[in-house]
């Protein structure tokens, strides 16, 4: 049997025994002793370290890796430098707590202060706070930030990530926020329909750039709409896709979060992932979760702090701006070890590439008949239909190694929405369509 | 320090990505930001460099006893990371095909059957990511449930005072009125005051249990019969249940929903503030709202439940965060039925030892034998040398442990809440009984030296009302 | 291009005209100008992490990984805990230099001091060295410690790994001694041709223990007829294999040498391993290499140092005792925390387990016609011959993703080596059993 | 601290191995052991703190900058440990059939055509396992060449007296004589010397060029020439081979054979005193002379020479260090053609700079334009204020630096020999230089304060004298 427990048979009774006790179930005795279990728990066997390796590596062998993927849809396959996982898997930074102690933390928490540094950099926003739990709760905080007395409506783009809808939908049953969802146009947030929803009664409209379905949406003239309107415009940004593109900020968003596992974040099933937060000054206060600041200690000497705290559930409670306690620090170091690997040139090249071998694949796909479903220019991800069954495209690829793009649902349902990311070289895009066209007959 | 960003060269950096094999697509003008993002161009000898710098201004688990109250700072096992690296758990996409992802279901599914046993719930589901996380999901099956009855009157969410800040915060989230109820002078739950309180606008209480002052409220059975008298559902904080895992169950002493910190009972590390995972379990009565989508059993395998009418939604992208699940039943699958209860046990072994090797020169807030922590109250100290809970802590630092949690809970002045965990030797606790008795010391001799304290530490202590005043949240470039 | 160098195009330039240079090339004038390369080498072009990564992954995919082993002759598939890499890992460890600044190498130097004792616990010698390349060399060196004026020649026996043997050969070619190798009967060294071997130009004996051929020599009898000739008598042990067996110096050793591989290091196609060299006090001063010992520093506290270096080639030069310098630091601290992860009791029950299942699979063959082709007792593992071509035998389980046993050559033509160690489950057993059932026609 | 015998408790440890599944064989009692080993008993978690402390007492070049002469100590990149790390490498049986080992063959093959190429050598071998390991080998090469020849007569070796201490040493291992020839006042060999000594009796000539004060000896072709004409052949010391890969070949000056330390020109690290990687090349001449097995290609693939009727025979076990070899792979890709030589003048460029901008305070043993490290003679600082050159060392550690190579070589008194390598930045020479700086004015204003530096390290200058007296070479338990 395995055990982490230190101390031998014999030690633990002489410890007991210094208390004048003879054994374990004595201090226990608080427990109604008819709740006490009688039975051993109905769970395996402790295992050594041998078989424990052993029967979580035959469940892992059940999962198939894929050599070559072209799907995304909020996961994204991209390369992570060698450093970044040298620096996180240090066990200091894996095993510390959240860094209440300034004096011995000082690691984590500068860590915490160049994340945030950075998160403005890229959004150009004012203030970040130190990551919550992925895109999709961010999301959630953010459209809670905005809530106000009169203005008790959230609206949120039909262009946004399933899971994300889902998840603010939630948030607000939670808080009594009526959600209402603008609909798409052309693949493109409805404008139009976005006007005529915005009244005093709203707080804030959400929408992802570049969107769901990987196009671009116009999301200078969508903030002045949303703007003239009274309400908050937040942005859901791919943080890879910042290094092209125009900024939150010089879109004129008053909050900008998004999803981070593309920093540097492995794919993992979903997670974990991490969850930016930034924001202008005006709004600042109330963002949600830690947030870093520098200051000084007593020596003078520079250092930093978990600071505006009063904003926080373990000093306000139920007046708290959020109930966030542990949040994703460790992704948050991630991000900045591989944003810092990567240099604003290395990440410009990274969404340079996304989008050229998007662009490239597109193409290729469209010559054999994959036709593109929207217009407007897309980033890295695009949506085409299906000359076959997305289900005999996905098989042909699995049988080769390939992920194929993400087979969509509903209204969009026969259509595949592909990506392409810095991995996918020229040789494996070329495969791909080779693939296609003979499981495509051509 | 420097920050990194002040070690940035321009034309400095590593060169990570070959040159593009396709023809470059670039964006309109229009579409683009008008200048690169000031990101760090720092080479790879440098960075290396400035994180071990910052590893070294950081305090983990390896580097010493750690005994934070109500974080359970136990030992992570380098083997849970080993598996965690996989690349058949790491180079999954959560959107693969359902056929080529049954070893990551595989895993959800144990690690449910297995903590719905030490809990005794009935269903779980990941989605939560950590512990505040799954309160507010917690909360929001209980908000489903009573709407599902038509119940629409509770509003209304107990929780005692000695409680953790995100109880109070995550019943507000989720659309609830608070309503304290005092602990008693022996730290549980005042019962006459629940009585009182208690009615038909009760939607729940939330409790833990061993509570936060490391006592385990021996009227339980009692507590959560009052709740469900007047039919609210009970909800257990699952941040102490490392000292009754495999000797007592919540599940059968009367609560409906828990969550669980599988990154503190369950081994999985902090990372300093995270990633977490805050598994919700629950009772049959719960099970139809869970988050979606949940899993179910398919031939050999297992599929994802396509349909989910009461379900809560989701809480999360995806489906939480995967690979801290993994290392937990890696954790879970080491130390098995006997190992589980034997962890408990130590626990609260440890933790009273500790306290018995103190309690001559300490006060403790509470006599009696506690749980898997303890609670010191410095009022006594405070008042006579003027020694506060923050000197004994910081005096700590100087001596290499990581200090107890402070000022916590509420209820109790000069706190410092002590928990020392299982995975600690008896030598361990020797050495830091004599750091303690030694500071005991000097805060009679020589008060003075505490409040200096730290000084070994690579900063002292530090300006945080500067801080808040005139917060500096990010490095101000210059134009 | 990939490249290290920090420096920018400008700041070179700016160092360069520092010093009054203009270019690079006036750095290198005293380089005879007509050496000088003209063309740039003839090596690929640099290339970026994304791309060597590609490429030495498809180099490492050339390479077969058998998922179950029974191949030892030399390099053993243990149980690695996973702490022994998380400990080795750490950059720390990984990249500082020999410990000649003792102040700032008390890690290292500790640690070595520990593996130290450690060597000495399990061979029962009074000394050992901060460890040598790998066991062939251990055994070339113990040689080459034993060498008097008068004795000039050195036995082997000829039940050593050829390996070994083959080193010691060179190096005894190196310094003019002869190496005369005494021969095996029945597998294991032939006592009666020892004894006749043996007179006053000997210097040393070197038997291995277990043997090439698996077999467990009577290492007491052997010493007693080299001492009493008044030679020196080497063992060569598998330290595994001496948390139960008799240890060296109660077999009245003079030197103890091995490889350490089988303490926590992967089979990596042959190294790095790590050769271990512990003696007896009367011949501690003429082992080679490192040694560390314990002293304090000017205010008193336990400190360790690399000592005893007037026998090293830095400072003796061309009367060292051998010219050994860097060695296999890592590796010995990696062999220290396996043997702390495993305890005495880890250590016995992974010898147990070896010899058991050895045993186990050495009967199951019997039983489908793999005779054993030995009778003396052997540990984990023995000699079989084989009823069909031994070829076919290999080909048959490394379908199955099974590496069997190693095919002999010369006069053991036709037989197999086989080993079996704690990673082989009966299961495993099992399988290789009835795969070679089927091959052979039962 | 404390060892981590000194830590064991009978009884804990780790449970790393499942219960035997087959029928347990024992060993008759005349075969075994009278007592168990005293291994350590050790929890992980406190294995795991016991190696953080020595961690934290041991100085990586992560730690930061390390200008240890002549072991170029230059960063290590992380992409060379992710792909030693390969299950496909590492997992590899040495006596796997050749057909599932060809990726290693292929490591081997193209290291060597990589490696031939910067050197200009025609053959190499790997199983050297370190520099002193490959000198040994190379000379045997030399033996065999003349024995070959039936050149009887050779028995002697030239080494310069600068040389590292191995020259010598690997000589007398070979069997030669060692004669030594003393260097000019500029640091470079004294060719009426050399020429006075060469002879019939010269088997060759061991050379290190740059040499060991780190300068090119600029007679090299004349060097190689009076050896060549005296029947001789010429080795190549490759532990500077940093200076001038890719500017100049070891091969095209005239040298016959070579070895290279992979660990420090090749950025494999060096792991705290190996493992290392000495690799052996040759000339054609000497290539059938080269350790057993080589390999050659056949078809697509490798092949393990089954012949090699002239070889020296083996120098080790299977065929190397094999990771290491992986690791110096990986970064000759990284490099490539043009990065080869960017990080040799960069060697050179930034040793010439931290010379420059030490110059004019510190005595530089040779004035002239260094190669990639230069040596400093504190003679005059010994002699008017007492501070040797293991004063300044040591109070360089007290600046977070790790010391120069100390005493090396011996032709130079009160020696500290700087080697920055290429994979420093401008900044941190800058810093390093102001550093050095202030120790020159602390020598000359408080000397005394460098005679007890070091007083920041975990410990302070030893007993080393005590320690070769009296030596304590294990733990010695008490019976």
């Amino acid at each position: 049997m395995g055990s982490y427990v230190p101390s031998t048979l014999s030690e633990r009774q002489q410890m007991l025994e210094g208390m004048g006790l003879k054994k374990m179930e004595e201090l226990f005795a608080d427990v109604p002793q008819n709740m006490l279990l009688t039975e051993p728990l109905d769970l395996p066997q402790g295992k050594s370290e041998f078989e424990v390796r052993r029967t979580m590596e035959q469940i892992a062998n059940k999962n198939v890796v894929f050599q070559s993927i072209f799907r995304g849809a909020g996961a994204y396959h991209h390369y992570i430098p060698a450093i970044v996982k040298s620096v996180i898997s240090k066990e200091e930074f894996l095993t510390a707590y959240t860094p209440y102690q300034a004096e011995i933390s000082q690691g984590i928490l500068q860590s915490i202060f160049e994340y945030q540094t950075m998160i403005c950099e890229l959004t150009g926003m004012d203030v970040s706070n130190a990551s919550v739990y992925d895109g999709a709760t961010a999301a959630a905080e953010a459209v809670a930030m905005c809530k106000e007395r009169k203005r008790v409506k959230a609206l949120i783009s039909a262009t946004t990530h399933p899971d994300v809808i889902q998840t603010v939908q939630t948030y607000c049953d939670g808080a009594d926020t009526e959600l209402i969802i603008v609909p798409a146009k052309n693949g493109v947030t409805d404008a139009d329909a976005l006007a005529t929803m915005l009244d005093d009664t709203v707080s804030c409209f959400y929408v992802q750039q570049p969107n769901y379905l990987g196009v671009l949406e116009d999301v200078e003239s969508l903030g002045s709409l949303v703007h003239t309107a009274g309400a908050k415009y937040i942005m859901g940004c791919n943080p890879m896709t910042l290094a092209l593109l125009k900024t939150p900020a010089e879109c004129g968003a008053d909050i900008a979060v998004g999803d981070g596992q593309p920093l540097g974040m492995s794919l993992s099933f979903g997670g974990p992932y991490l969850g930016y937060m930034a924001a202008k000054s005006a709004v600042a206060r109330k963002l949600p979760g830690r947030i870093v600041g520098e200051t000084v200690d007593i020596d003078g000497k520079r250092a930093f702090v978990l600071t505006l705290q009063a904003r926080e559930q373990h000093i306000r409670r139920e007046k708290a701006s959020s109930n966030i306690c542990t949040n994703q620090a460790l992704c948050a170091m991630t991000a900045s070890v591989y944003l810092t690997a990567m240099g604003a040139r290395g990440l410009t090249q990274v969404a340079q590439q996304c989008m050229s071998k998007a662009h490239y694949l597109a193409d290729r796909l469209a010559e054999i008949g994959f036709t593109p479903k929207f217009s407007n220019e897309f980033f890295h991800e695009f949506v085409t239909d299906s000359p076959i069954a997305t289900k005999q495209v996905m098989c042909a690829l699995e049988a080769k190694g390939i992920l194929g793009g993400y087979p969509l649902g509903d209204e969009l349902s026969g259509c595949i929405l592909w990506c392409a990311t810095e991995q996918n070289t020229k040789e494996e895009i070329d495969t791909l369509i080779a693939v296609l066209k003979e499981v495509c007959g051509k | 320090m420097k920050l990194i960003i002040e070690k940035s060269r321009e034309g400095r950096g590593c060169t990570i990505l070959p040159e593009c094999d396709v023809p470059v697509t670039t964006l309109p003008k229009s579409q683009t930001r008008s200048a690169a993002p000031r990101l760090p161009q720092i080479a790879e000898t440098d960075i290396s460099r400035h994180y071990t710098q910052l590893m070294k201004r950081t305090h983990g688990v390896n580097d010493g006893f750690y005994p934070l109250g109500s974080c359970t700072m136990k030992y992570n096992p380098r083997i849970n990371e080993e598996i965690a690296a996989l690349p058949q758990f790491s180079k999954i996409h959560p959107l693969q095909p359902q056929h080529t992802v049954q070893g990551c279901l595989e895993v959800f599914a144990k690690a449910e059957q297995y903590l719905c046993e030490i809990t005794g719930m009935d269903a779980m589901s990941f989605q939560p990511a950590a512990g505040a996380h799954g309160e507010f999901t917690g909360l929001l099956l209980i908000k489903a449930y009573h709407k599902s009855r038509g119940d629409s009157n509770r509003t209304k969410i107990i929780v005692p005072d000695s409680a953790h800040g995100t109880n109070p915060a995550s019943a507000t989230m989720a659309g609830y009125t608070i309503v304290n109820v005092p602990s008693q002078a022996d730290g549980c739950v005042d019962i006459e005051k629940l009585k009182s309180v208690v009615g038909s606008d009760t939607a729940g209480l939330m409790l833990t249990n061993p509570n936060t002052v490391g006592l385990f409220d021996k009227n339980i059975l009692e507590i959560t019969k009052i709740i469900h008298d007047a039919g609210g559902l009970c909800y257990y904080d699952g941040a102490n249940l490392n000292a009754v895992m495999g000797i007592v169950r919540p599940g059968d002493m009367g609560f409906d929903v828990i969550h669980l910190n599988l990154h503190k009972t369950f081994s999985t590390p902090h990372g300093g503030g995270g990633p977490g995972s805050g598994p919700v379990g629950c009772k049959n009565l719960l099970t139809p709202f869970l988050p979606a989508p949940h899993w179910h059993k398919e031939g050999e395998g297992y599929a994802f439940d396509t349909e989910s009418p009461q379900s809560i939604g989701r809480v999360k992208e995806f489906y939480g965060n995967f690979l801290v699940v993994v290392k937990a039943l890696t954790y879970i699958l080491t130390l098995g039925s006997e190992g589980i209860t034997e962890a408990a046990q130590n626990a609260v072994l440890n933790a009273n030892y500790l306290m018995n090797r103190l309690s001559d020169l300490y006060d403790m807030a509470f006599q009696h034998t506690c749980m898997h922590e303890f609670v010191i109250t410095l009022e006594r100290l405070k008042k006579e040398h003027g020694v506060s809970a923050m000197d004994i802590a910081k005096g700590l630092l100087d001596n290499g442990i990581h200090p107890p949690t402070m000022y916590f809970p509420l209820i109790v002045h000069e706190a410092l809440m002590v928990e020392p965990t299982e995975t600690e030797s008896k030598d361990t606790l020797d050495e830091a009984a004599e750091v303690f008795r030694k500071l005991y010391h000097t805060a009679q001799t020589n008060p003075e030296s505490l409040h200096n304290a730290p000084i070994t530490t690579p900063v002292r202590r530090l300006d945080e009302v500067g801080a808040a005043r005139n917060p500096r949240l990010k490095y101000e470039f210059e134009l």
